[in-house]
């Protein structure tokens, strides 16, 4: 079977239904369903024989065929009602043929002239790596950060540190906003830093923030009668 | 200034990045616009027309020297590297971030069919994509975008320099 | 070779050292010697008439371009104001804070494993990274937070919009 060779050569499963299409020289916008999807199919079972890692995607995509052939097949007991029911096939049309485009632009691309390829820029060496603490800061992606982070803790023991989501992330800028609020005013009260917030993640943050503050001993909440005013002020003045 | 033109030629010489025109002009002080812009004409005309190893070009957002096409396989014998091609998976995947942007992961795996999370990092190690923010929908998933670096690499002045596609837009 | 001169003065132009003769000839292949300097020759007229910022000198036993010399304080404003990278170190340090903060020096320097004194003075001088406040411990240690200069270098809204290592890795 020829095509044993083309299996690793695909992008994913609508790549490889746009080959089946093309190889049929099939009407895209009229996709007999039926014959594809024995095809496609015949290709995924050639693959699992391969021992190829099927992606899950391909199989996903094998289930909408299948399911997108079963409902061509039922009966029309109305005439008119065709007029109103959707073509099952027009979901994967529109995605095979966005798909299509969007790999006739990956080409465009790919037959650009492009630097480091093509054409090229003078190399600069680091000869004059001066340390004026002057020179502004390069922005820098995100990503870069993310990446630094992730490698030193894989190094590192501390596994407690990867344990890190977007709450915990709001909860330091909640955090920071106290502390600054606290340097500015010394003392607040719990309805200061509470009161005005109608945003009920907002409240549940500073919640959790003046909790954290006080257990990493940061912060310190005290009141003069019991049920009075909680106020809170810096554990420490700077 | 008697030397503007071969300041501003030395300046984009000595430049790592491609240098804008706002940069010169800080740098210059007392040039008008229009003066640099005219110089950089004819600069760009004299290397042309000198018909050398060497181009003036107009790319992500500033001025930059580049070598010409023809070329490039004598250059890629000096630094001894294989033609840095993108797969064809990066190629698509960065397609769609491109004209797409700003976009979610979860879009791109839509148009592609397939889990894009090697790529986009990938892709992101090699500076041409970037996050851009989050998108503000519930769970806030991350937003990508392309780089300045994808600009300079594609040759590209801004993104509205890409390649048109009608059935793109949108 | 009929672009030899091109390829030349490209590959001297590309060159991060200046570009020995030999290395030409082991790049170009079939040029002879005296063909070579005969074009460098050239090269080196072409520019000295053009009259430009740039000529093309021989340095340590090698062809280098260099911008002139009547262009040296434009050139050495445009490197004093050249954004400069963080660290590697730096990258490391701010990326501890930023994750974990409110943060103690100590708990940064049990992550990244040395003495992190230096690089954090560094961060506070570049206004990346701030004191928070102290704690009330024996000793009672500052710790430390990032700024608001921080989320502009790197793009970011608020911390909130710092990736996960889940989001990333999908």
């Amino acid at each position: 079977m020829s095509y044993k060779f083309r299996l690793d050569i695909f992008e994913g499963p609508l790549d490889l239904l746009l080959y089946l299409i093309k190889k049929n020289e099939i009407d895209i916008y009229n996709i007999p369903i039926a014959i594809i999807t024995e095809q496609y199919l015949e290709y995924i079972e050639a693959m699992k024989s391969l021992n190829l890692n099927l992606a899950g995607e391909y199989l996903v995509l094998a289930a909408t065929l299948i399911h997108i052939k079963s409902r061509m097949l039922l009966p029309v007991h109305d005439e008119d009602e065709i007029e109103d029911e959707e073509d099952p096939r027009e979901e994967l049309v529109r995605q095979l043929l966005e798909y299509k485009t969007f790999k006739e632009a990956a080409l465009n691309l790919d037959k650009m002239t492009l630097l480091g390829r093509d054409i090229f820029n003078r190399e600069f060496s680091d000869e004059d790596e001066d340390e004026e603490a002057e020179r502004p800061v390069r922005e820098i992606g995100i990503f870069e950060l993310v990446e630094a982070f992730r490698k030193m803790v894989a190094q590192s023991a501390a596994t407690e540190l990867m344990e890190i989501d977007v709450e915990k992330i709001s909860l330091s800028e909640r955090i920071n906003e106290i502390i600054d609020e606290l340097n500015e005013k010394k003392t607040l009260t719990f309805t200061d830093l509470v009161g005005e917030l109608h945003n009920k993640m907002r409240l549940i943050y500073t919640f959790l923030a003046i909790l954290e503050l006080m257990k990493l001993r940061i912060i310190k909440a005290y009141q003069t009668v019991s049920y009075g005013t909680i106020r809170i002020r810096l554990a420490v003045e700077n | 200034m008697d030397n503007l033109k071969a300041v501003v030629e030395a300046l984009i010489f000595v430049s790592e990045i491609p240098l804008s025109l706002n940069k010169m002009m800080e740098i210059i002080g007392d040039a008008e616009k229009e003066e640099i812009t005219g110089i950089i004409s004819d600069l760009v005309r004299d290397y042309n027309e000198r018909d050398g190893g060497i181009f003036l070009i107009e790319v992500a957002g500033g001025y930059q020297f580049r070598t010409k096409e023809i070329c490039a396989p004598w250059i890629r014998q000096l630094k001894a590297t294989r033609p840095k091609a993108l797969s064809q998976a990066a190629l698509e995947t960065i397609a769609v971030i491109a004209y797409r942007q700003p976009v979610m992961k979860s879009e791109i795996e839509k148009v592609r069919g397939v889990d894009v999370s090697g790529i986009l990092k990938g892709l992101m190690e090699k500076n041409l994509v970037r996050i851009v923010g989050r998108k503000d929908v519930p769970g806030r998933p991350i937003i990508y975008g392309t780089t300045k670096k994808f600009l300079e690499v594609f040759g590209l002045k801004d993104l509205s320099d890409l390649p048109t596609f009608k059935e793109l837009e949108g």
